[in-house]
């Protein structure tokens, strides 16, 4: 092996005319960079954890109960938004709401009166034609870091007879996560109604509804029939 | 190819050398969002080799197995076609320069023999530790460092931390 | 908005780029004089500090490089991959490849490039290479235990000490020049090593 | 020469000095999340307008009669997602649903769970507005491929537990999406809508929720949403 070419003194180019040019070349880059630059108008300002921590809090919800009461009351810290789109608002609309139609959320104005509600301690209500309408812009405000907005946990349906009074007095419940059957027990019971044999009538918890059943049919035939179907 | 004596040992400033690796590291991040490596090549060439062998060895052993997940062929793996481009480019500069001939090189002071079986030894160690750390100096603490992620500190100090500590019991070798 | 693989160029390419990458790496390295293994390990003997200058210099290019792109809303730094720090498996891969650093003379990356220029140590080290795989590989479920064990998962210095990301970089930036000054001044004092 | 380096040693100090002093844009705010110590490695979200954008319309609904046929089918391409808490996922879910509560959708393995490209992800609650949050919370994070089910678990067992009966004059359709239904229920174990309870799902409620609400809050989604659905959405599971 050719042991006799290592012998030769290792040089090293110490030039740095080269190095010189690049990095120039890097800075006009950088430059250019700012000089592009576009302040992005909107972006997300909080934390990815605290959105997910407050998925559960229900300060963010408003009833309607809660509304029609302020409504009453014309609580001037509750500022009611539209999200539908104007046509819908020409047909009917809260009183003294603002129309602000979702598609249309993002421009200086919208987003201007949003921060200025949030300067004078005032909350937005949203509102659409169901919860996940209002839910929309909710969601992007609300990660946008204006904090100030809450919506209505139902549709404009609900509110469109304007009897503030009767609504406040209302007693249903509007979440929309509350199971509205136990379809645990549920499905257990049709179970024990499915079995033939009177073991299942002994059983203790007893369904509310078991009303002597004259025909018990097993599952059977009414998966066959959705073959059919299908 | 003429070996040109002169050019043969004049290497590039080394601060130009950083910087174009530097500029090639940032190009490689914004183009495919992962840094360069080497040691994975090494290990997608062992587990191709292995599962050609022995297919149901790979499929017990988690470690070889996990880079079977979702259907993957190791040996087409980003950073094996990634080396075959670094021995291409090697050898287009070695050429260029007159470096590129078979040969070994080693300090006056041992023999071939000996500095062979010392750089077996070595590369057993260090494809043995690159798979503790998850990369060599190019892939862990290289990449690691220009993404300012805390293991490819890690890495970095400890790999020069480890050859400061053992420098001096293998200098025979070197110098 | 980078890293422009998979969303603007098709993964298709992506073999060509780590390929057209891969030759950009492999001619600098080269050119560098990392396919010298005597070259290589004089930053442990202070005759030679080209590794520790080249590897600092592309690092602060880089990760500065990253920090304005990322400013610019060029590529986003999060979402590029980094090592999860699994820190005791780290520093114990570190320090056996330390070992393999003086015995060898090689890394990975540079042994493939005197793989390149034909250098025989360099194919043998990349046998060593495999053979340290291998071994690692069949032993793994010794390991396995260790080798996942305190993981901090993907974090950044800064974010890891809750510091300005910045300020770090600024703080790297003037490490790394202090260090070349003083290896320069090292070198000078050092017995020339004939390589 | 010696000048030249101490140019070069200090633009990258300046540079980074320069970085740290520049006011903060917003769209570096990724580099100030680093700062921040907000631990989700993978980001690459989308912004606001756009996902306001993706959110305005229904694309992202998947209508329950569409996810009956995939639970039907056993479409492997599909993962079902429960957000909701694990007590309730016990009690029921739908048939290979996977539980992954609401406030841990960004843990470790969870992220994992939500990153391979190979399915499409139906987030589950019990109505539509829980999955739809984590829908926009995960859709900015940057994760594809995700479904909400329109009306969550109250709508869908409602659909197949007491299917809205076709009028004499309604279109065939009607009545293959009723058989259609019928054979749901019972494949999910659900009773026989025509023998079982002749009061309706009003007749079985929670033990937390009074009659009286639980009353008006099954009738309300029952009546007005139902037989919208019914049209669109049978048509395709047929």
């Amino acid at each position: 092996m050719s042991d006799n070419k290592t012998v030769n003194h290792m040089i090293e180019l110490t030039k740095t005319n080269r190095i010189t040019f690049g990095v120039i070349i890097v800075l006009v880059i950088l430059l250019l960079g700012f000089l592009f630059l576009k302040p992005v108008k909107y972006a997300f300002n909080t934390t990815l954890d605290k959105e997910i921590a407050d998925l559960k809090v229900a300060d963010y919800q408003i009833s309607p109960q809660v509304l029609a009461q302020a409504l009453l009351k014309k609580d001037a810290s509750m500022v009611c938004v539209d999200v539908r789109s104007p046509f819908e608002f020409a047909k009917g609309h809260l009183p003294e709401a603002q129309n602000i139609y979702k598609v249309n959320l993002f421009s200086d104005d919208q987003i201007e009166f949003f921060k200025d509600l949030k300067k004078g301690n005032k909350t937005a209500v949203l509102y659409g034609g169901s919860a996940s309408e209002a839910n929309v812009p909710f969601m992007i405000l609300k990660q946008m870091g204006i904090d100030n907005v809450k919506y209505l946990t139902v549709g404009y349906e609900v509110m469109k007879s304007g009897n503030w009074a009767e609504i406040a007095a209302n007693t249903t419940q509007y979440n929309d996560e509350t199971p509205i059957v136990d379809f645990a027990k549920f499905i257990s019971d049709a179970q024990i109604q499915n079995q033939p044999t009177g073991t299942a009538t002994d059983n203790a918890p007893k369904p509310e509804i078991s009303k002597p059943k004259t025909v018990v049919k097993p599952a059977a035939p009414a998966a066959g029939g959705g073959d059919e179907g299908c | 190819m003429k070996i040109n004596p002169d050019k043969q040992h004049v290497y590039w400033n080394p601060y130009f050398a950083g910087f174009l690796m530097g500029i090639i590291l940032l190009l490689t991040f914004y183009l495919t969002g992962r840094g360069l490596g080497a040691s994975g090549a090494a290990k997608a060439i062992v587990t191709q080799t292995v599962h050609t062998v022995a297919p149901t060895h790979t499929e017990n052993n988690t470690y070889y197995a996990e880079q079977f997940k979702g259907g993957k062929t190791p040996i087409s793996n980003w950073l094996v076609f990634e080396v075959i481009g670094i021995v291409i480019g090697a050898f287009i500069s070695g050429s260029l320069s007159g470096r590129a001939f078979f040969r070994v090189q080693h300090s006056p002071k041992i023999t071939s023999r000996r500095r062979l079986w010392f750089a077996l030894l070595g590369g057993a160690l260090f494809g043995f530790g690159a798979q503790f750390a998850k990369g060599c100096t190019s892939g862990a603490a290289l990449s690691g460092m220009a993404v300012l992620s805390l293991g490819g500190f890690i890495a970095m100090l400890s790999i020069f931390g480890g050859a400061y500590l053992f420098a001096y019991f293998f200098r025979k070798l070197w110098i | 908005m980078g890293p422009l693989i998979p969303e603007i160029i098709s993964p298709e390419w992506n073999n060509i780029i780590a390929i057209v990458l891969g030759i950009a790496f492999g001619y600098v390295l080269e050119s560098a004089g990392f396919s010298s293994s005597r070259k290589l390990v004089g930053v442990f003997y202070g005759y030679d500090f080209a590794v520790l200058r080249v590897f600092f210099t592309a690092a602060i290019t880089a990760s500065i490089g990253l920090l304005f792109m990322d400013y610019f809303g060029w590529v986003n730094m999060a979402a590029l991959d980094g090592l999860p720090a699994r820190v005791y498996p780290i520093i114990v891969g570190g320090i056996i490849m330390g070992l393999g650093f003086v015995t060898g003379g090689f890394c990975p990356g540079t042994c493939i490039t005197a793989i390149g220029i034909g250098k025989l140590d360099g194919y043998v080290f990349f046998g060593g290479i495999i053979l340290g795989v291998f071994v690692f590989s069949e032993m793994f479920p010794l390991f396995e235990n260790f080798y996942n064990s305190s993981n901090l998962g993907d974090v950044s210095v800064p974010q890891y000490f809750n510091i300005s990301p910045y300020w770090f970089m600024v703080g790297v930036s003037v490490i790394a020049i202090v260090a070349f000054y003083v290896t320069l001044q090292i070198r000078k004092r050092i017995k020339k090593v004939e390589y | 020469m010696k000048k030249r380096y101490i140019f070069l040693a200090l633009v990258p100090i300046v540079l980074s000095i320069l970085l740290a002093l520049l006011p903060d844009k917003s769209n570096s705010i990724d580099a100030k999340r680093i700062a921040k110590n907000l631990k989700s490695a993978k980001y690459t979200g989308v912004s606001p307008d756009k996902l306001l954008l993706e959110a305005v319309n229904n694309d992202r609904f998947i209508q329950p009669d569409e996810l009956a046929t995939v639970i039907m089918g056993q479409d492997p391409s599909y993962m079902l997602i429960d957000l909701r808490d694990a007590g309730q996922f016990e009690k029921f879910t739908l048939p290979g649903a996977i539980n992954i509560p609401s406030d841990q959708i960004m843990t470790e393995e969870n992220r994992a769970t939500f990153e391979s490209d190979a399915y499409k992800y139906v987030l589950i609650s019990n109505g539509t507005i829980l999955s739809d949050q984590v829908w926009m919370i995960l859709r900015r994070a940057g994760y594809d491929n995700l479904k909400v089910l329109n009306g969550g678990l109250n709508q869908f067992y409602q659909l197949y537990l007491n299917p809205p009966k076709p009028g004499d004059l309604d279109p065939s359709e009607a009545f293959d999406n009723y058989r259609f239904r019928k054979a749901v229920g019972a494949h999910l174990g659900l009773p026989n809508p025509d023998e079982f309870i002749p009061g309706g799902s009003a007749a079985v409620v929670a033990p937390s929720v009074t009659t009286e609400t639980a009353k008006s809050a099954t009738k309300t989604p029952a009546k007005k949403v139902v037989p919208v659905k019914a049209a669109g959405g049978g048509d395709e599971g047929c």
